[in-house]
């Protein structure tokens, strides 16, 4: 029942989403800008392989923000979130459910940008994708959860696709610092036995946060 | 014989005001109560509680003999609200089913058929919402608060803003409720169509019970007696 | 104690202080402004 | 009551500073290697008062959702925003002193970045706090954002720590490689208590500011009532 709740709210928003694509596609187009821009800043850096995987996070995060600013904006339309929140679903579903889509959403963008990325900067992945998949799995998770609560903390403020990215930096620091280290030594080659620490910061990240806004997103949610 | 709606001691505060104080009434099964007062008196904060969109500040409220925040007992109410809560991207059919499932029904598709042609939608089931006149919008809202066969039924100003024909559907779907013995609240400013159908009223002025009893002839008659010979002004 | 070294002290004792000053200040001001925004809510229930 | 009580604080914190001054004006002016180093004995008491602060905010933040008192929240509230003043000055004076003893006005080290990301994140929980009109919701989601902060901490200090320090060994003696020597320690204590003083009482006054102006909004909603 509860698997299925978050299913539906997770379909429910997939669905709308690819009915308009409005924030995929302002997403995708902002990563690649970013990208492209980079390029600029760091044409006469010497060693750019040390900059890659801080350079990709960093569009991912900038990208990932519109996508997350969407996510409860869209139930204010109509008050739906009202509709949700009195029905039967309890509000981790309902969170859940929306986080769910938000990562898929947020994994779609982050490849297309991975693929850019590798073309424009001569990055060769073959042989580290696994690798590569697993860290942006890790990373987008703890983004997507904590971009999740925010939307739903600033969504009845007036001020929210400000106040969306002045919160969620700070608390993205960890997380985009790990997926930074990780990315920029699986493409320059280094074992990833030298960088457990940080799949670990990333795997305890992702249990806390989830955890924590789990038990308390009713607090959020039902007022 | 279980009370269907047991509201008390419900105080609601935002900071230090009181939006709702030691509000307290019951609702027996099959009743229809309208919910009475003037702007701001606290009726969209009570019905909000009861729909278990927000939590009182002290009481409780209880539905079928359980609390309003449990999953099981907001499967047995239905809520429609100021807004028609359907979404724009989706189809008629997609709407109905999406909130079908969120109440578990097991046959959310047949169920949102079904519920379709009963508000006039029947051949539209595949159109977008944001495709809809204002008209069927509302209808497909009813059609969501009704899809679940809801025990009690919370409506907040059902008649404000809905066209004829939404009006018509709504009125014949709440007498098939009573008829059936089910319960419904509503609060509205629309005192005719609102004192027609319902058996009780409760009305509330600055967030306390200022009447509560069965609807009087009185009040059938000239809509503002409740006012003048309750109301403090 | 060379010159540089004392001023250097001296600058950090300073804006910690200076800080807390600053702090203090708007603290007062908020009072301020909080006490007419009262007396106005006040006036405004009195008419009604 | 209540002002003599803030009144004999204001008095403690006074005392202890004026002492606890000519203390530290008579140590001497060459302990280690570095210099400035009395700097750090406002530095780290500093540090220490935003932290003893932030904590308690979170202790608060949980007790007003536990309990729903108003006051709690308003406690927080006041907490928080006084720990960020304290933060503030750790940084600064933190700063001046890395400029004289390294010659750079600032450096990615573990504890100075947390501050800051600390002072960025409490930041955005007053803006939080501002943009929410209605005084039971704010205490709600500002108490829940409270929670979040501490963690996230937690998580930034571990990381940057693990990622690379350079900010001298702690200086108190508790702590395995710190301790700055004999009888340099204890004025340091002295001014941790002096500044907590302090706080309390600009916390005590924030709190009732916080409340004056839970009072305003409800007369406002009164208003509106009628």
């Amino acid at each position: 029942m509860y698997l299925r709740q978050i299913w539906t709210i997770a379909a429910k928003d997939l669905r709308s989403e690819m009915r308009t694509k409005e924030a995929l596609n302002a997403s995708v187009a902002f990563s690649m800008v970013i990208l492209i821009l980079f390029s600029f800043a760091f044409d006469q850096a010497e060693d750019l392989k040390g900059l890659l995987g801080g350079l990709l996070w960093l569009a991912y995060a900038f990208a990932g923000a519109l996508v997350l600013n969407r996510s409860f904006a869209r139930e204010l339309q109509n008050d739906c979130l009202d509709a949700l929140i009195s029905s039967p679903a309890p509000p981790s579903a309902i969170f859940l459910g929306k986080a769910l889509a938000n990562f898929a959403l947020l994994m779609a963008v982050e490849l297309i940008s991975l693929g850019v990325f590798a073309i424009l900067y001569d990055v060769r992945l073959s042989g580290k994708l696994g690798l590569l998949s697993l860290v942006m799995l890790l990373a987008t998770w703890g983004i997507t959860v904590i971009g999740t609560t925010f939307s739903a903390l600033t969504v009845n403020l007036t001020m929210r696709e400000l106040m969306l990215p002045v919160l969620i930096y700070p608390f993205l620091i960890p997380v985009l610092m790990s997926a930074m280290i990780l990315t920029t030594d699986l493409i320059a080659g280094v074992p990833i036995a030298t960088n457990l620490v940080w799949l670990r910061v990333l795997v305890a990240f992702d249990i806390a946060f989830t955890a924590v806004t789990v038990l308390y997103i009713d607090v959020v949610l039902v007022g | 014989m279980s009370l269907a709606l047991e509201v008390a001691g419900v105080y609601k505060f935002f900071g230090d005001f009181p939006a709702l104080r030691d509000v307290s009434f019951k609702v027996a099964p099959g009743s229809v109560v309208a919910l009475l007062g003037r702007n701001g008196a606290g009726k969209t904060t009570l019905l909000r509680i009861m729909a278990g969109l927000s939590q009182p500040s002290q009481g409780s409220v209880k539905v079928n003999g359980a609390e309003a925040r449990e999953a099981g007992t907001r499967r047995r109410i239905g809520v429609l609200g100021h807004s028609i809560s359907v979404y724009d991207e989706l189809s008629a059919h997609e709407n109905l089913t999406m909130f079908g499932s969120l109440y578990g029904l097991d046959d959310a598709g047949k169920r949102a058929d079904a519920m379709l042609d009963r508000v006039g939608l029947g051949r539209v089931r595949d159109g977008l919402a944001r495709e809809f006149s204002r008209g069927m919008r509302q209808r497909l809202a009813i059609g969501r608060a009704f899809l679940h066969d809801p025990e009690l039924l919370l409506l907040d100003e059902p008649f404000t803003s809905l066209d004829d024909k939404a009006i018509a559907v709504l009125q014949t779907m709440l007498k098939e409720m009573r008829d059936r013995g089910r319960t419904v609240v509503m609060s509205t400013h629309q005192l005719r169509e609102a004192m027609e159908l319902s058996t009780h009223v409760t009305f509330i002025q600055r967030g306390e019970v200022a009447y509560d009893g069965e609807r009087q002839d009185e009040m059938l008659k000239d809509t503002s007696w409740l006012y003048r010979t309750y109301g403090d002004n | 104690m060379d010159p540089r070294e004392f001023q250097f002290t001296f600058y950090g004792l300073m804006i910690v202080w200076l800080i807390i000053t600053v702090y203090v200040l708007s603290l007062a001001l908020r009072e301020r402004r909080l006490r007419q925004e009262l007396d106005r809510v006040k006036r405004m229930l009195e008419k009604s | 009551m209540r002002q003599t009580i803030l009144f004999l604080l204001a008095a403690v914190f006074a005392g202890i500073l004026l002492w606890n001054g000519a203390t530290i004006l008579d140590l001497p002016q060459q302990v280690t290697n570095v210099g400035a180093y009395k700097i750090i004995y406002f530095h780290v008491p500093a540090a220490f008062t935003a932290f003893t602060g932030f904590v308690t905010a979170l202790v608060a933040s949980i007790l007003y959702l536990a309990t729903g008192k108003l006051r709690y929240d308003a406690f927080a509230a006041g907490v928080t925003e006084v720990a960020l003043a304290f933060a503030t000055a750790n940084l600064i004076s933190g700063m001046i002193w890395a400029r004289y003893a390294w010659g750079i006005w600032w450096t990615w080290d573990a504890r100075l970045t947390s501050m800051l990301v600390c002072l960025l994140m409490y930041y955005g929980y007053v803006m939080l706090r501002q943009a929410i009109t209605e005084p039971t919701q704010r205490a709600r989601l500002s108490a829940f954002m409270s929670i979040l902060g501490c963690i996230n901490v937690a998580f930034v200090y571990q990381s940057i720590a693990w990622y690379r320090t350079q900010h001298p060994s702690p200086v108190l003696g508790f702590r395995e490689g710190g301790g700055m020597g004999p009888g340099l320690e204890t004025p340091m204590y002295w001014n941790w208590l002096a500044m907590l003083c302090l706080a309390t009482i600009l916390a005590s006054v924030r709190m009732r500011q916080g409340e004056f102006a839970t009072e305003i909004d409800s007369l406002r909603r009164q208003a509106h009532s009628h």
